[in-house]
């Protein structure tokens, strides 16, 4: 196993930590957190499969993918927050609805 | 020279995992927030040896950044996010916990 | 290893050992002023002496220059974030441990 | 060779800690102590990057992970906490850190079979693919510069970034017309001290925020990292309470917002006229054109994340204007 495959298999692991942790929490803020630790494993998968080219540099193609991809999720996840900040004011809680018990 | 490097980089980062034990454990928020501040500092410290380590001199120019915005989170907590009653009654609580 | 690389190593564990204080007194020290206390000076004297270290080494004076900056921006922000989290911790009635 | 089995720890101490951090921030039960683990992780990112050789992402990560990511988190934490005290305590009851329980299970397994099979499809990936490495390399010349990711952003793949550029308007556009959320919270005025390393950070800001356009032309660095560095300038402005006049707010402001996308959609067309194809430099001029889109898509990109932070117009704004 290679440094690459390395951290390759860190960002799975990242990307099902964060995918559970996306589903099985309610509190919106703990799903947006969820959803960054997602991006950041895909990020890490890219960035370490990139390193396999064989000489001393990788592959620039992933790594201007992901810089515009960390710009993109900071973006996001402010219009994220935003969203929970307005749901929360209008119904007292920043959690979803659960349609199934009412 | 350069796994001597190597090796204190990886001392360094062993502190920052044993730094992470003050964040776990608080009490307060601020005592949370300054184990962060710590932990840039040993970023720093940690990607200066290994731009040194690599011979790669671009590392430093991150250790600079980090360092010019090592305070921004900080200044947010500091401005914004410190809680202003709760901390109050909490707090002379916990201090004579710790004097006992 | 010639006398510079001898300087190097020796200012590097220096270094190291003040990080390491700093460490150790943000996890035994009893309060928040005294873990002020703690990490503020000893994470500067250990990054000033882990900056001086690599200055010796450094290939070019432009690097040096570099270095040096870090290290008084890190202090500026250290010095800087310890007096706002003193003075908000005041002002939020947190006192000061006593023996 | 002792080297690589110190760097071989070194590496998996990391990569644990990575995933422990992530596990922590995500299970633990105060949102608060959540947000300073993801701030960890997020430092704990940028060292990844560097060992992984992208010091361009690893600039891109320490600008974002260790100014606005924790900011943004901060600010929305404490206006998430100021609603639920001054809102209604009768809506609030709602259980807090409910799960779906009798799913759980069944998604553990569903996931920890996903895992399982995305780690072996990347075991069995080969060792060595050159990828696209060998391309860029090869038109490298043509290019304009000389750093292969700068390269690959402003020429090779133009139109990513443009539509990159975009999305950042969308989701801007998309905070403004949510409009005001919450009254924030009036800022107690800035102490000295704060006062004076806004004085001092500010320009220097600016002047890392230049030089990392400049020299990512040949090194790492290049206008995403330099317009990330810039929005820290102005989320630092805007935390010790200095807000932009309401003149500046409007046309001037949305001038900035999008000079960078108006600038690439301009390049494109008059590429397309000339040349024949979108966003196809000619070579004798791509290093001075590259400049002048970076320098744009740099301002536009600070402007962008700082009015992200700012977060919708407040009714007071709306008021006046």
């Amino acid at each position: 196993m290679s440094i690459a495959h390395f951290y390759a298999l860190v960002g799975v692991g990242l990307i099902s930590l964060g995918l559970y942790a996306l589903i099985v929490h309610a509190h919106l803020l703990r799903k947006i957190l969820a959803i960054n630790v997602m991006g950041s494993g895909i990020f890490l998968l890219l960035v370490a499969l990139a390193k396999r080219t064989g000489t001393a540099l990788p592959d620039p193609v992933p790594h201007a993918m992901v810089i515009t991809g960390i710009v993109v999720a900071v973006s996001a996840t402010a219009l994220a927050l935003t969203l929970m900040l307005k749901l929360s004011a209008q119904t007292g809680c920043a959690e979803l609805p659960d349609d199934e018990k009412e | 020279m350069q796994t001597f490097y190597l090796a204190l980089a990886l001392f360094l980062l062993l502190t920052l995992g044993a730094g992470m034990w003050r964040v776990l454990r608080g009490p307060t928020a601020a005592d949370r927030m300054l184990a962060a501040q710590l932990f840039g500092t040993t970023a720093v410290a940690v990607l200066l040896l290994l731009a040194q380590a690599s011979g790669n001199a671009a590392l430093r120019d991150v250790a600079l950044v980090f360092a010019l915005l090592a305070a921004v989170t900080a200044v947010a907590f500091v401005q914004r996010a410190w809680p202003k009653q709760k901390q109050e009654q909490e707090q002379p609580q916990e201090t004579e916990r710790d004097v006992d | 290893m010639t006398l510079i690389d001898y300087l190097t190593v020796v200012l590097l564990l220096a270094g190291a050992i003040f990080f390491f204080a700093g460490t150790v007194g943000l996890l035994r020290f009893p309060d928040v002023y005294t873990r002020l206390h703690a990490l503020t000076k000893a994470d500067n004297v250990g990054l000033g002496l882990m900056v001086v270290a690599l200055a010796i080494q450094a290939e070019s004076w432009a690097a040096v220059g570099k270095l040096l900056l870090i290290w008084l921006l890190v202090m500026l922000a250290g010095a800087s974030v310890a007096h706002l989290v003193a003075r908000g911790a005041l002002r939020r009635g947190i006192r000061p441990w006593k023996q | 060779m002792e080297t690589v089995m110190v760097a071989w720890m070194f590496d998996s101490l990391l990569g644990l800690g990575l995933l422990w951090l992530a596990w922590q921030s995500l299970a633990c039960s105060d949102l608060f102590k959540a947000i300073v683990l993801f701030i960890a992780f997020g430092l704990l990112m940028a060292l990844a990057w560097v060992r992984l050789e992208a010091p361009d992402v690893a600039l891109a990560e320490a600008a974002i992970g260790a100014g606005l990511t924790g900011a943004l988190l901060m600010v929305a934490l404490a206006q998430l906490q100021s609603i639920e005290t001054n809102g209604d305590a009768a809506v609030a009851t709602v259980k807090k850190g409910h799960c779906i329980r009798p799913l759980q299970w069944l998604l553990l397994i569903a996931l920890s079979l996903m895992a399982t099979g995305l780690g072996y499809v990347i075991i069995s990936f080969p060792a060595h693919v050159p990828g696209l490495s060998t391309a860029v390399a090869t038109h490298l010349e043509a290019s304009g510069v000389s750093n292969p990711v700068t390269a690959v952003l402003l020429n090779f793949r133009g139109y990513d970034t443009l539509l990159e550029l975009v999305v950042l308007l969308l989701a801007l556009l998309g905070v403004w017309s949510l409009g005001g959320t919450v009254p924030q919270q009036t800022t107690t005025p800035a102490p000295l001290v704060l006062e004076a390393l806004t004085r001092l950070l500010v320009p220097m800001l600016i002047l890392t925020a230049a030089y990392l356009l400049w020299v990512g032309a040949h090194a790492p660095g290049g206008a995403f990292q330099a317009g990330s560095v810039l929005a820290a300038a102005g989320v630092l402005l805007l935390l010790i309470g200095r807000h932009p006049r309401a003149a500046l707010m409007a046309l001037p402001l949305r001038l900035i917002l999008v000079l960078g996308p108006a600038t690439f959609v301009a390049m494109a067309v008059v590429t397309m006229l000339i040349e024949g194809a979108l966003l196809k430099f000619p070579p004798e001029h791509a290093g001075k054109l590259i400049l002048l889109l970076e320098t744009t898509a740099m301002l536009s990109i600070g402007a962008t994340l700082a009015a992200l932070f700012l977060g919708g117009r407040r009714h007071t704004d709306k008021e006046h204007s």
